[in-house]
């Protein structure tokens, strides 16, 4: 599918950090929209080794602020071709999505997310239980008795996508456009002189760049200390676990803020959950005990007949949130270095998006229309972009 | 012998009280103050007893039999705002639990290792009992620990039918008031 | 129809001394419909074994018929269904009488099972296929709808009743995982050194895979004679956690085990050999034979051929012949020099008649009529580790056994921290670094010979004693062993492949030498890409063979490579152990008994219970509100208001403390005297408001939101901490109940309960009093949130229901009603009041709030004042308005949003018909243009229709505040 | 699960307590530019490393400063605020 790179040329046109989905799919659209193929891709691990691989697939649109449906609407859009460009099968498949209210002030919120994904043209509305009941019969609506459902979000293009394969596409599709992927090839320090980014160090040499994109998730913090940028960026693990494979019988993703739970089952039968945000700062992939008992606790409240279903495994990715849960993207104070963060717990469904406004931004040096909002300077102008309401949980 | 029992105990008096010279003040009482943070005294007395817990190094709990009237002297004394001692009214829910399975029992609902404590330090324990914040007293009964564990009364009654639950289930019997 | 019994491969030998099996407890049960006997401490499949079932489940992918393979959990080949229980592992799994089992993943029945086409189809599935194939967006929906049907193990019955399990936490000093030699001798040690000992192992019984070996036997009754070893059998370590936390599941529940040292003596898994059709029936691992035979008196077969690489091979041979068991030949991969380290027992073996051909490999096994396998061809294999085809022959058997090595089980090690390094000589991971307080010991240790793995457990459970406290220990090690156990390449290329690398996922070296080929030749890479390992035996038989084919490829070695990361579950779990049994607290006021009399109609509120409303017969719950409304505005009502956040700051600095904490101004607050109080974050937004009332000099006691309580009192410990100002806080929240009287007559009813005046001059608006109310000592503070003339009564919570009980019978004959939050939302909206959460939202300031007639910017300091200052400059983005619709019709609901010119100009975020006055009214956010502009504006309904609407100022109910402050009142 | 050494209560499991955030020094609000203040709101030391933090019990309602390696996974030491011994 891929070459691999025995040399490591002494510069390029641009370098990249981060061979997950988002590095690779700006890789792939500055090779094939912006005819940029003198690119390397820096990874110090493996290919989508990182959140790519490690998030729980979800793919929808349902945000609260038009920045964000605007945004995440045109990924959807991207998505519904990828396997077709990449003659890769991704696995996209078509859910629909619901996001549970447990409270009046839960379905207020959902009220709120409906409206303006209408208003942009997303399909989203806020139903009540009996919808939800009718859609999934075999939810107790009660939830054990302490959270009863009193209605959700219904966003019917949710969709789950195989999501290793999405970096293999992208990674094959740059390569075979002349893009080199380098893995096992850490990026130790940036090389600025007079405000400008000339190279980067690696644990193989220096390379030379005149253009620099950062798209490491839960690394940022690092990548930005060595060119001394300040960063809101704080980075928590986020958990997930699956069970053993059975046979089918969830289609939607499910999501329940109250309760800490989003499920889905994928297209080899497995439950794939999540939930919230561990409590503290950590820059390692631990799994906790705590985290499958109350996660497993919750999905037998939601589906108390999935007692005797077992977890096969647990893991976990690093969560580079920021203060208003919207992406940090885009030019930076550092000329020749760009920005590709904050994607907490919500990157994987903004990757072709991502790589499209990314590439756009890299090959223009000006920020692609649909990331101004997302510009790392918002914060000192005060000007944050309100994700938060919504994104209590993400995903 | 008593395998396990839960009593419920909300009828006894407490008191508390906190500041820089609580101790000092409740000392003037004459009452016996534990030396170290989290630790308690025990005086015992023709009501059965009094239990005064240092929580923490400037906060007191004290609880004793409602007949007594040493808690009431105390309350009146603290109401009058003496310099440096401030009133915690204390309304807290508790059950007294004992038998030989009591460390079985708690070890279902608390993470903290009991049977590992050494009473002799009159340990005052606070921690999270299926996620509620206990204050838990151990004292040595004549032959098993009995334990007594306080919690905000607005917890209560969902803590105790919780608790109830686990203490059948676990072959023990909860006893609504005190026998 | 069941499986056909025509082979009768296997069967129940005749009663031998330390059989598990207890013959006069015949267990009947039934598998495919089919009754069938077994015995007390049969497993599930030892048991359908006995009975000459020939193959018990069908694969993943292709639906091939499968059998036993490591009979220890190793794979998952057995999955069956129990009494509607999916995935139960037959091979480990007790049988209990009256069973219901079924084969699970088949489509008619386990031998007509019709997906068992897609093994004849499969050769055209290339690995991949998956990815590679149907991906139009015209034909995924109809090719995932089919592959959705063919996926997934067992079926999960939607009507399965959830039963709680109850958890535990334990405490030890030393657990020990593993109960073999090693385990059992490290459990010794240790207890002799004084520790408390827990040792697990997931077997029935002690003793591994060990069979019978008297000293090993004194070992372990020693075990269950000490009084600080607790044994564990038939437990698994199911995940190893930080600082030594171990999940230990059994057949009853989870427990949570806190031990001070680990010693991990988890052993070794044997790994299969790999070759073309190596997952027929009748092929198996050794150890698996040996367990069926030993244990249960299963005869593996009649006619053996033994596939050998070690040593332990040759023992096995012996071990069965010794049991009666006839094996013809044994196809030995190595030379002869190689295998000199079995020399005495080859030469036993071959006394008894056992051909032994070395340096010969198996090439294909041949599968009989009944699916079973009856012979195998094999021939010599040459330097490159080929067999060349030419030279094949054939010897008819009807079981063949895999003794080729062995992988450490050191995915619990790796989780808990613990790294490990490939051993060349031992061709096998072993533990490198190990984290504080871990030690490894026995075969995963690489200590292979049975008097040293006792010595290496007796050497790890001593140091592991030291570690939590108890005695001394030196770190003599215990020499690793010298042979090789385990072959460097037990696997065999085949054209027409089927020679299985991992069975869960039905993977083969093609699959992935493909996958490798496409440039996914990192471990981690080949393993996401081929799926090898991510079955749910968790690469236990697979993952070691897929590294040295990895390697192969790439001509380095398995170190090279390293372990991919190992996670827990080391065995899945049920999720009703780890749920346990789901602990749910609800926090009660001291009135809830109160209101549940009186018809109380309950809604969440954070994890507390409030009564929404007040059924009463003949009422409706529009017309219960409305009623409810009507006796606060026109007589008087009671509001349980105990869920509010109560704190009181004590100290000589405490002014100072509100001052900072608070946006407004507290420190000159009168004694006697309250005010409202807005709290913000640093960034500026409004995160709490509350009611704030001077007590005396050095005291204060205030108010939080119902939601905010925990959070902002933990906060203000925090900071106070921080600051170290010269004050100290109470959180009285559960201890004071608290209620709202409020209405025009309010006062009159209260005051001959009351022992204080209250009449205006005395007791005005805004006022606090310490008094007595119906006997009970009272905190009373002259509020107005409702809007009327009204008290907020706080009592101790022991007191609250005499209270309530006083206050209704006052009331009684004056038009008093309990009150709801729905009512309150009326009462409170009428006026104007915003609610923190509702009205604002998580960047709201107070600026957009409408909020800073609350806020002190004079003040020195208090947070979020400074990011208030540029706030104020850099201008609002939103504002809060009060609007008016006049129409009738269906009303707007929170959250539909103000559009104007297309454009979505701000949204509504309170509203509700007012009857009091007679007119719909709410509160919305909107851009500062619409809020200066005091025109019509429009806002989306529920069908997308337009609502005309206008701003108009609040409060829309006395905006005078005649009513609460009383100055109209009699 | 992770054990943390409560200055007052002792080793309890990491559950029992609430993170706090980093210890972070406030710039002094009055003489302070726009951008420093701003810097100190929404900026954070992100970085894996050793850390002070406040860390309170939850049960017994003590705050307290806790040394922890964020890259490691290791609670390095725990003090009461104020210590003489904590670290600047």
């Amino acid at each position: 599918m891929f070459t691999r790179h025995d040399s490591l040329r002494p510069g390029y046109e641009a370098v990249i950090i981060g061979a997950g989905g988002h590095g690779l799919a700006a890789a792939y659209y500055l090779a094939r929209d912006h005819g940029m193929r003198d690119v390397a891709v820096l990874e110090k691990g493996y290919l989508g080794g990182g959140n790519t691989g490690r998030n729980t697939t979800i793919i929808r649109s349902n945000y609260l602020t038009p920045e964000g449906v605007r945004f995440y609407d045109e990924s959807l859009r991207l998505w519904q071709d990828l396997a077709t460009d990449f003659d890769l099968n991704l696995f996209y498949s078509t859910r629909g999505h619901f996001t549970l209210a447990h409270t009046d002030a839960a379905m207020r919120t959902m009220r709120w997310r409906a409206e303006v994904n209408k208003h942009l043209g997303v399909r989203s509305e806020a139903v009540d239980a009996a919808f939800v009941k009718r859609m999934i019969p075999m939810i107790d609506l009660t939830c054990a008795g302490h959270a009863p459902i009193v209605g959700a979000l219904f966003h019917e293009p949710g969709a789950i996508a195989r999501h290793d394969a999405v970096a293999w596409g992208y990674g094959r599709g740059a390569d075979r456009r002349g893009v080199q992927i380098h893995q096992q090839t850490e990026v130790t320090g940036i090389r600025v002189k007079a405000g400008r980014v000339v190279g980067v160090e690696t644990t193989r040499g220096f390379v030379a760049t005149p253009k620099v994109l950062c798209a490491v998730a839960g690394s940022t913090p690092r990548i930005l200390d060595m060119l001394g940028l300040r960063t809101p960026i704080y980075v928590h693990p986020l958990q997930a676990m699956v069970s053993e494979p059975v046979k089918r019988w969830l289609d939607p993703i499910i999501v329940s803020g109250s309760l800490h739970v989003y499920v889905s089952q994928s297209a080899r039968g497995e439950l794939v959950m999540g939930a919230s945000l561990d409590p503290y700062e950590l820059h390692q992939t631990r799994s906790t005990l705590d985290f499958a008992e109350s996660l497993s606790s919750h999905m037998l409240d939601m589906f108390p007949f999935l007692g005797e279903v077992k977890i096969n495994r647990q893991w976990a990715g690093l969560a580079d949130m920021s203060p208003d849960f919207a992406p940090i993207m885009g030019i930076t104070a550092v000329e020749g270095f760009f920005l590709d963060a904050g994607w907490g717990t919500w990157g994987f469904k903004a990757t072709p998006v991502c790589g499209k406004t990314m590439s756009h931004t890299l090959a223009t040096g000006r920020n692609h229309p649909l990331i101004e909002g997302f510009s790392i300077d918002r914060f000192a102008r005060y000007q944050l972009t309100g994700e938060k309401g919504a994104a209590a949980v993400g995903h | 012998m008593n395998q396990l029992t839960l009593q419920l105990m909300n009828e006894r008096a407490r008191v508390g009280c906190k500041g820089p010279r609580a101790a000092e003040w409740l000392s003037g009482q004459g009452l016996a103050i534990p030396a170290g943070p989290n630790s308690y005294s025990f005086a015992p007395d023709a009501y059965g007893g009094l239990v005064l817990a240092r929580l923490g190094s400037s906060e007191f709990f004290l609880e004793h039999d409602a007949a007594g009237d040493t808690l009431r002297r105390v309350a009146a004394g603290i109401a009058t705002w003496p310099p440096g001692v401030y009133p915690v009214l204390r309304e807290d829910c508790g059950w007294l639990l004992s038998g030989v399975a009591a460390e079985a029992m708690l070890a279902e609902v608390c993470s903290v290792d009991f049977a590992a404590l050494d009473l002799s330090a009159r340990p005052v324990i606070m921690t999270l009992m299926v996620g509620v914040a206990v204050l838990i007293v151990p004292l040595s009964g004549a032959s098993d620990r009995q334990y007594r564990i306080w919690c905000d009364p607005t917890y209560g009654s969902s803590l105790g039918e919780t608790l109830q639950r686990v203490i059948v289930e676990c072959g023990g019997a909860y006893l609504g008031v005190t026998a | 129809m069941a499986p056909s019994r025509l082979g009768h491969v296997m069967r129940r030998l005749d009663p031998h001394p330390g059989e598990w099996i207890d013959r006069s407890l015949p267990l009947g049960f039934t598998f495919e419909g089919r009754e069938y006997h077994g015995f007390s401490g049969d497993t599930i499949s030892s048991a359908l074994a006995a009975e000459g079932v020939t193959y018990l489940a069908r694969s993943f992918k292709y639906h091939r018929p499968r059998s036993i393979l490591s009979f220890a959990n190793h794979d998952s080949n057995v999955l069956l269904c129990v009494d509607g229980v999916p995935n139960v592992r037959g091979d480990v799994t007790p049988l209990i009488a009256g069973m219901r089992i079924e084969a699970v993943n088949t489509h008619g029945g386990l031998a007509l099972d019709k997906a068992r086409i897609l093994d004849y189809l499969g050769r055209f599935l290339p690995v991949g296929f998956y990815y590679k194939a149907f991906h139009s967006r015209r034909y995924f929906a109809y090719w995932e709808r089919l592959f959705r049907r063919m996926t997934g193990l067992g079926q999960v019955s939607l009507h399965a009743v959830r039963r709680a399990t109850p958890k535990r936490y334990g405490f030890c000093d030393v657990l020990v995982i593993g109960a073999g030699p090693s385990g059992v001798a490290a459990a010794l040690a240790a207890a002799r050194a004084g520790a408390s000992v827990t040792l697990v192992d997931e077997g029935m019984r002690c003793g591994g895979s060990a069979v019978s070996h008297a000293p090993l036997q004194k070992l372990i009754d020693e075990v269950y004679q000490s009084a600080s070893i607790s044994v564990r059998p038939q437990t698994e370590a199911s995940g190893c956690y930080a600082d030594h936390w171990v999940a230990l599941v059994d057949r009853v529940r989870l427990t949570k085990m806190r031990a001070k040292a680990v010693v991990f003596a988890t052993g070794v898994i044997e790994q299969p050999a790999v070759f073309r059709n190596n997952d027929l029936p009748g092929v198996m691992l050794a150890t698996a034979a040996l367990a069926l035979l030993s244990r249960h008196r299963v005869s593996p077969g009649r006619r053996i051929v033994m596939i050998a690489a070690n040593l332990e091979a040759y023992e096995a041979c012996l071990a069965l012949s010794a049991q009666g068991i006839r094996v013809e030949a044994i196809i030995d991969l190595r030379s002869q020099q190689e295998a000199l380290d079995a020399d005495a027992e080859m030469q036993n073996c071959a006394a008894l008649g056992m051909e032994i051909l070395h340096s010969h490999a198996p090439y294909r096994a041949i599968a009989g009529p009944d699916g079973a396998v009856c012979g195998l061809d094999y021939g010599p294999l040459d330097p490159n580790l080929r067999v060349d085809s030419r030279k094949l022959r054939r010897i008819s058997c009807d079981a063949l056994l895999m003794s080729v090595g062995w992988a450490a089980a050191a995915q619990l090690l790796q989780q808990c921290g613990g790294k490990t390094r490939f051993c060349d000589s031992l061709q096998q991971f072993i533990p490198d670094e190990l984290p504080t307080g871990t030690f490894a010991a026995g075969r995963m240790n690489g200590v292979y010979e049975i008097a040293a793995r006792i010595a290496d457990g007796e050497r790890a459970g001593a140091l592991a004693a030291a570690h939590a406290g108890h005695g001394r220990a030196g770190d003599a090690p215990v020499p690793r062993s010298t042979r090789r156990p385990s072959h460097r390449f037990p696997i065999i290329d085949h054209p027409a492949a089927r020679n299985f690398v991992d069975f869960d996922e039905d993977l083969q070296v093609k699959d992935l030498e493909n996958a490798i080929q496409e440039g996914f030749d990192s471990s981690e890479l080949l393993k996401r890409y081929s799926t090898v390992g991510m079955g749910p035996s968790q690469g236990k038989h697979s993952h070691m063979n897929a590294l040295r084919i990895l390697a192969r490829a790439r001509g380095i070695s398995p170190g090279e490579l390293g372990l991919t990361t190992a996670r827990p579950m080391y065995h899945p779990v049920p999720m009703k152990y780890l749920a346990g049994r789901s602990f749910h607290i609800e926090r009660r006021t001291p009135l809830d008994s109160d209101h549940a009399a009186i018809g109380a109609v309950w809604m969440p509120a954070g994890n507390w219970r409030r009564p929404e409303y007040y059924a009463r017969t003949g009422e409706n719950r529009e017309q219960s509100v409305a009623a409810e409304v009507r006796a606060v505005r026109n007589a008087v009502g009671l509001i349980d208001v105990g869920t509010l956040g109560k704190i009181e700051v004590y100290g000589a600095q405490a002014g100072i403390f509100l001052d900072r904490v608070y946006a407004g101004r507290l420190a000159d607050l009168r004694v006697g005297m309250t005010r409202y109080g807005l709290m913000l974050d640093e960034s500026g937004v409004i995160v709490d408001d509350g009611v704030v009332a001077r007590l005396g000099q050095e005291a204060f006691y205030f108010t939080t939101t119902t939601g905010g309580s925990a959070t902002v009192f933990r906060e203000l410990l925090r900071l106070n901490a921080q600051w170290g100002l010269d004050c100290a806080l109470v959180n009285v929240t559960g201890h004071r109940a608290a209620v709202n009287f409020a209405g025009p007559l309010s006062r009159d009813i209260l005051q001959p309960l009351c022992n204080v005046d209250l009449s205006e001059a005395a007791f005005p608006y805004l006022a606090l009093r310490e008094a007595c109310v119906a006997g009970i000592a009272a905190r009373l503070l002259r509020v107005g949130f409702v809007g009327e003339l009204g008290y907020e009564i706080h009592v101790p919570a022991g007191r609250a229901h005499e209270l309530w009980q006083a206050l209704m019978e006052a009331g009684r004959t004056l038009g008093l009603r309990a009150f709801g939050v729905e009512a309150q939302r009326v009462l409170r909206l009428e006026k104007g009041h915003l609610i923190v959460g509702q009205d604002t939202d998580g960047l709201t300031d107070p600026i957009e709030a409408n909020a800073m007639w609350a806020v002190g910017m004079k003040k020195p300091f208090f947070i979020g004042q400074r990011s208030l200052k540029i706030l104020a400059a850099r201008g609002p983005r939103q504002l809060l308005v009060g609007i008016e619709i006049s129409a009738a019709g269906r009303l707007p609901r929170e959250c539909h949003l103000l559009i104007r010119d297309g454009e979505i100009a701000g949204r509504v975020t309170s509203i509700l018909r007012s009857q009091t006055l007679g007119k719909a009214i709410g509160l919305a956010m909107v851009v500062p243009e619409l809020a200066a502009s005091a025109g019509e504006l429009a806002i989306r309904g529920e069908g997308g229709e337009m609502i005309a609407a206008k701003i108009v100022p609040t409060p829309f109910y006395d905006p005078q505040l005649l009513r609460q402050k009383a100055v109209t009142a009699a | 699960m992770k054990l943390m050494v409560c200055p007052l209560n002792g080793p309890r499991a990491i559950t029992e307590f609430a993170y706090g955030g980093a210890v972070r020094p406030m710039p002094d609000p009055d003489s302070c530019s726009d951008a420093e203040w701003s810097d100190y709101v929404f900026n954070r030391a992100g970085s894996p490393g050793i850390k002070r933090e406040w860390w309170c019990h939850i049960a017994s309602g003590y705050w307290f400063i806790a040394e922890r390696d964020t890259a490691r996974d290791i609670v390095v030491g725990t003090f009461p605020p104020g210590a003489r011994d904590a670290p600047a």
